[in-house]
């Protein structure tokens, strides 16, 4: 489809919905509150509104379309299809949140079952769902250390958070919005996170450390269970960051190598969609040592029924507008519930085999590589700087040149420690012929870039459109982050 | 059995793959977890669903044990309101395109991109304003931010925060804000809006919110955001999108930056699910640099007349910088920006003034309703939109007495104090109802 | 997309949904009813089967995403995405047709209100909602006439039924089906159904006139209450097929002109979606005369509740299972309750509009003709024979070679009276700009079949598929009706 | 107000069109319509709800007053069936390029095409058979057209019908067939089963339907088909897919053509709206002739080893030859027919295994159940698949009881007797409680 922008197809007059007139007398406004002129949205009728957005979706790849190997870190699995079922039923959809908890024992049923769910799996004591995504769960957790520290009076003198460079760079960006001074730990010449470097940073200052294992190039650091313990030693907390915990479901849980906290998402690993970005849902899990300081309200039972429990003097208080992005905590208890400790176990296997399968595909694509001779878990941080010294072409151009063919990668978090870096991550969800068709287009592109790179950094040719060109994207005065500045900007 | 959802489980597959990884079993793969943190028992878990049928026959069981407000009376809102959601609207986000992707490029991925860029394009000229952001969480994040960056630009901190917000809004601003900036309360006047406030040169920003936590909407925008600018402060406003047809936006009375929740645009209650927050200002550089949320741009293409669009100012992000970025950007409710921009699309400006006359109407025909029904209703002499408060003697009393007649009255703000909110979905008649059952209730 | 047929996906032990185990004792069957061999269904991943589908899907155009005014006389319209949200309930979906009355109210009270706003519509008496289709509606009609006059005596001396060339095709097959010899008006010099053709045939052997108006042609026959009138006084029952009624909703009615029986289609003017060729729903509308021969059973409605009435001795009996294709049914009532009186009333000016303009546009082109200089109501039979003449180029050449544009239309019913026949019928729904794009491509591949037929006759270069041979489908040796049949003959 | 179906109703560009035909008003384009039957007056009809909202609160309510399968427990069936339905078969026929296509041609269409032929292929791998039309409306449909083939391939005018089938099909059979095809009623059997029969060389074809109304799975087809073939008559069963998994098709016992109903295969209960009939045949090039339905077959492109789809032999179509066509063709089902193509395809051949085996061992512990609960059980020595009888002293005095414990009985076939369907949607504790509720009402 040739698309036009939604705002070139407006016509006056025309509308998709009609609103039902009050019915009662209108109030008339002040003029200072009354707006004065109409704003220029769109006027489209009903067909042609859906038709726009329904070519749209035709240009985007989701799980449902596409091999989405590509999205290393992000986990994108099959999210079974009834599970929305049960989220559209308007017995979720049409909840209010400050209803009378005799009206919802239902979802509170399924909230603390999620939770006690996700206690066994890490091995912690409590739950909370409320956060928004892993990046909220994240800074729940750093909420919660910080309110830990200052419950015994070390708040102003454990100002820092150690972190490692592959953990994902929320766990800094998040330390650092809640104030912590950050510290990041390189890796050292097998692909660790250097140890040496840790027993140097921790100490009295220190908060927690905050770290993501296996880190996002797949590897499993075997020294966790002392890491965790420098840091104890230190006075500090340890948080694990298990954003990626598909391969390890039944495998080992973070309260067995001695953590305090940890999360996991449940856009992630359990399955929720990832909705072109969201809504998500994190869940921020905790010791005994750490429960008083859950968001709040908690869910309680009491053996018959189930409550909100919002008296909680210690609690960091609302991370988030009500008790979480419910939708995916009801498709994620779904999720879990199809599966039963077997098969979540075998979602972890599966998931470590194809990734393990799908490198050697990739390995053996001349120009591609691995740093550090490792086992890998659930994904791998892969390279293509062998290919760029010999070819020229970038990691992101190949990626693109791969989306002609109906797959693609994304190039992954900056910095760019590896180099021309590309992370897959098949997950559980494909199959070997997946993965053999995706190792192939990989290839074939690998060698048009060796027989012709100019052809690859001209890519896509099988796209709704062709080769951006980014300048303006960085520059204030050509910029046009909505309709409104480029026409401002562009066409007056 | 082959598990559904896991294809390569099926032993044969699963041997040949084991067999070219040359690996014996798939424990060989773990070999770097040590002995020590393996867990070797199975998970204490349910015993599983396998089949679908069982799956949903469990899951009918505990929905049936939730009541919705498609089968009562509802005025609840206090930050989660119920407006139609028209059907297209579900239809495109439930598009499994949509539903299912993440975070591709600008060509696979072209759809996703022209979607959220037209949302804020649109929510752009509700606002008046030219840079608006792909969603944050919800509300109380964006209100932080909003806050966050006005520090940022100004290099202060501390903040006057108006009184009339929620109890849950002002627990989120302390922990995301009060370890590094002052929060200063403003009094809350007897006709429900802001106080009488004053701030100085230490001051990053005034908040206010409008329609507030009362329902109230505030009048005296332009004098505060002249008190603002005259300290060198910012004036943030978080203001409901779905009054914008009506009410004049933040930008109009001087307002810096914009913010709020757009649950109202389309999204269902979803038990507080819904939420997504949006963050406006004008297009100035130093604001747009103090963004920590994507910014979707348009850009030409080879193809001349074509346009793609990508990442503006992608350097200030954390995905970029890390801890040097500015604050975190993640997942966040990207779909939900998408619908709200087929909400606008759909309803367009007759539409969006429309609705705002039908909910301003009926909440001032439930206001006086109430008042005629013996409640007591506070600030009954300013606009509001949506929501009002009422005083009865006992709210507790009063609700059970709404209960017996299928009514959910509204939130308890405190024990003598209902927030009762009313929408285009409640007709005349359902506000008659509520009147009726208040009067049997004040009895 | 480039999918594989789904056997080609299969690898044996996968499955895409888990069914339960009895959980009682199994019965052994005889060997006489046991089946020997499995069948040799795909074996996939849910994911996998799902994502297939989704890429086929992808892979078709229907009203929400084309520009589908190519399909003359099959009115696709709009069909509002809020009433299949009503058919999705499990109040309409999870319903048994056989449950007890009482429980049942709502939907008996959908088809009731349906019944009366048809019968308002058509000016007719009764109307019964059980035929599947439009086809199925002429042969419950078919049925009806054959009834009435077995009721006085006169189904072995009536067994003529007369229709026009440009009605419909299935009005000459329901009424051959249903045992009538059928004889076939054609059009006069003027483009009207020959008057005096139906004189002569007219007699004491008609059953029924069963005629379209406006015809596929899009021309209204202005003598038809002479038609009508000619056939009652020989004894015959007139009966109008409306299946495209959309450009009279509210001018004028079947009643009005004198017919004794009419039909509407409901997945065309009453905006059910035509779902790749059904479920559709028809709607057999009868004067009182005809109303005790309805299928059975029929709803009443006593002022109370709603009940079916079976005990109907004159009754046809039954045309299909049950009550009727009920979610179609639901579906045409939401969306006539969404409209009202002046909604359908501008429903068809609109659409009478739409068509004229966009024959304006047509007619513009050089090539495209239009036979009899007539007014046209809701569609144009167009004929691009002064183009095959200048180009050697087919009318269906000319639809392939659009498609690669995103639109397409298809060429008709046999026999082609109208040489290269192509039908348009853009309906209300399409806005003025769409009918402007829609015959800017016809121009311009038009255009391309003047300058290249060649190129033109090799379409299409942007879909799916390339040129299709179809000399396999009419040959019994080579024929595969199913990927059985085509294994054997061709793979092996 | 522009209706938001109707984008040329807005005024403006109503004129802007009209001045392109050159036209005063839209009337001058009903020139043609005499004045004698135009209707100068508005339809009579009710008031629109031109909002949405208005639509889905009147529609709700109407909905409210039906009380639906899972709200009770049901036990009806007689040619309409609870069974689950995947979600992915609702989530694929719900996709609007599938709901809302037709008929369009082999490349813009080319999915549907291909879906189709999945589904007749699939369907011919059930059957083993190699010819399966497009799906025509139900298999009342079906059966009457499979008679009415078997009639003109044989060119004889009579054929011998299973007395075990319902009323419902009788009647259709008799309205489609009767007035020119001779109806001889078979006996049936003490066991349910077709009873002892005769023919000679004036029958076109035996029918026969497995498991039959009475819910008696057929042991004798081979017998059947023997005798059929020896009279020149062909061999027509009825059979419903969902029992093909573990049942023998009849195929295999030498049914000439198999037709039935799929509404088992992916179809909600719809209130009989989910219906959709199959025919199928061995790949004879005198018996395909006699399909009136649509044929899709796979075809070569210009492109070496690309599949494209097509009809296969049109021209015995009505379309083709209107009134010389076979009966008559038009929309049908086919929607349904993908979806069926979506059930197979997700269950693959264990799960048609394990359906079928899970349904024979309900139906019959449902059977001695009853039995023991003191319902009299005809036919208990035959197999039977989903369905059986009861015979009861009085069955609405039965279903009385039953219905007060939230149970739907069964369909009543006369005073006394009682089908009762049982699938794998009722587990073992509905069919207690059944049998529990059951020597309640008897005792």
């Amino acid at each position: 489809w040739d698309e036009p922008i939604i705002f070139e197809q407006s016509r006056p007059g025309r509308r998709g919905v009609a609103v039902p007139a009050a019915g009662v007398p209108a109030v008339e406004l002040p003029a200072s509150v009354r707006r004065a002129e109409p704003p220029r949205l769109p006027e489209m009728s009903q067909l042609h509104v859906l038709r726009h957005y329904v070519r749209l979706s035709q240009e985007n790849l989701g799980v449902d379309q596409a091999i989405a190997v590509g999205q290393g870190t992000c986990t994108m699995k099959y999210s079974p299809k009834v599970n929305d079922r049960f989220v559209n039923d308007p017995r979720i959809a049409e909840l209010h949140p400050l209803q009378p908890e005799d009206t919802v024992q239902g979802v509170l049923e399924i909230y603390w079952r999620l939770e006690r769910m996700l206690a066994e799996i890490s091995g912690m004591h409590r739950v909370s769902l409320q956060p928004a995504s892993g990046s909220a769960a994240i800074y729940a957790n750093v909420a919660m250390i910080r309110a830990y520290h200052a419950s015994r009076g070390e708040a102003e003198q454990r100002d820092q958070v150690i972190t490692t460079m592959f953990s994902h760079p929320s766990n800094a960006a998040c330390a650092k919005a809640a104030g912590y001074e950050v510290i990041t730990l390189l890796p050292d010449e097998n692909g660790y996170p250097d140890i040496e470097a840790l027993r140097a940073a921790a100490g009295p200052r220190t908060a927690a450390l905050l770290i993501t294992n296996p880190e996002d190039t797949g590897i499993f650091n075997p020294r966790i269970e002392e890491f965790v313990r420098i840091v104890h030693e230190a006075g500090g907390l340890a948080c694990y960051d298990q954003a990626n915990a598909n391969g390890l479901l039944g495998v080992t849980r973070a309260a067995d190598a001695g953590f305090d906290l940890c999360h996991f998402n449940l856009h992630k690993t359990f399955s929720t969609p990832h909705a072109c970005g969201g809504p998500a849902a994190g869940a921020s899990c905790v010791s005994e040592a750490l429960a008083p300081f859950l968001p709040s309200p908690t869910v309680e039972f009491d053996g018959e029924g189930y409550r909100l429990d919002d008296d909680r003097p210690l609690s960091v208080g609302k991370m988030r507008p009500f008790l979480g992005v419910t939708p995916n905590v009801v498709r994620a208890y779904a999720w879990i519930m199809a599966l039963g400790a077997d098969g979540l176990r075998e979602v972890a296997e599966t998931a470590v085999l194809n990734n393990n399968y799908l490198m050697r595909k990739v390995l053996d694509i001349p120009g591609a590589g691995a740093h550090w001779d490792r086992n890998r878990l659930e994904q791998v941080r892969y390279s293509w700087q062998g290919l760029f010294e010999e070819t020229g072409v970038h990691s992101e151009e190949i990626g693109v040149r791969a989306a002609d063919f109906g797959v693609h990668y994304w190039t992954s978090h900056h910095p760019f420690l590896v180099p021309e870096p590309f992370t897959l991550e098949p997950t559980e969800s494909y199959s070997k012929e997946d993965l053999d068709e995706y190792a192939t287009i990989l290839a074939h592109v690998a060698d048009e870039a060796r027989r012709d790179p100019e052809f690859v950094k001209g890519a896509p040719y099988n796209q709704t459109i062709h080769k951006i060109d980014p300048a303006s994207l960085d520059d204030p005065k050509q910029w046009s982050p909505t309709w409104r500045a480029y026409t401002r900007k562009h066409l007056t | 059995m082959t598990h559904p959802y896991i294809p390569n489980a099926e032993p044969g597959v699963r041997a040949e793959m084991l067999a070219a990884v040359g690996a014996a079993s798939v424990e060989d793969l773990y070999a770097d977890i040590p002995e020590g943190l393996r867990l070797r028992r199975p998970l204490d878990l349910p015993a599983p669903l396998a089949s679908e049928q069982e799956l949903v026959a469990h899951m009918r069981a505990l929905l049936a044990r939730n009541v919705d407000t498609t089968q009562v009376l509802s005025f609840l809102g206090h930050g989660c309101y119920p407006h139609h959601v028209p059907a297209v609207c579900d239809e495109v986000n439930g598009r499994s395109e949509f539903l299912t992707a993440y975070a591709g490029e600008p060509y696979e991925d072209h759809g996703r991109f022209q979607a959220i860029f037209e949302y804020v394009s649109m929510m752009a000229e509700l606002l008046e304003m030219d840079v608006v952001n792909v969603p944050t969480y919800d509300g109380h994040q964006a209100a932080g931010t909003a806050i966050r960056m006005a520090a940022r630009y100004t290099g202060r901190s501390r903040a006057l925060v108006s009184g009339a917000v929620s109890a849950d809004r002002m627990s989120k601003l302390r922990d995301f804000l009060g370890h590094d900036i002052d929060l200063v309360v403003a009094p809350v006047g007897p006709d429900g809006e802001i106080g009488e406030v004053e701030i100085d040169e230490t001051y990053a920003a005034i908040y206010l919110e409008t329609p507030n936590v009362y329902g109230v909407v505030e009048t005296r925008g332009r004098e505060l955001a002249d008190l603002a600018h005259a300290a060198g402060a910012l004036l943030v406003v978080s203001a409901d999108p779905i009054s914008l047809g009506v009410l004049a936006p933040p930008a109009s009375y001087g307002a810096d930056i914009a913010c709020g929740d757009i649950q109202s645009l389309g999204m269902h209650q979803n038990y507080g699910g819904g939420q997504a927050g949006y963050i406006a200002t004008r297009d100035e550089e130093r604001l747009v640099a103090e963004f920590p949320s994507r910014l979707f741009g348009i850009a030409p293409t080879t193809v001349p007349g074509e346009y793609g669009f990508g990442d503006v100012f992608y350097d200030r992000t954390s995905f970029a910088l890390r801890e040097e970025g500015k604050e975190w950007v993640g997942t966040a409710a990207a779909l939900w920006g998408i619908t709200a921009g087929v909400y606008l699309a759909l309803m367009g400006p007759q539409g969006m003034r429309e609705i705002g006359e039908t909910i301003l109407a009926r909440t001032r025909y439930a206001m006086d309703r109430l008042a005629e029904a013996g409640a007591t209703v506070p600030h009954s002499g300013s606009v509001h939109f949506r929501e009002f408060t009422i005083e009865v003697p006992s709210c507790d009393a009063l609700l059970a007495v709404l209960r017996e007649h299928g009514i959910l009255g509204g939130v308890r703000l405190d024990d003598r104090t209902l927030l009762v909110c009313v929408t285009e979905l409640h007709s005349k008649d359902d506000i008659d109802r509520l009147a009726a059952a208040v009067r049997e209730g004040l009895a």
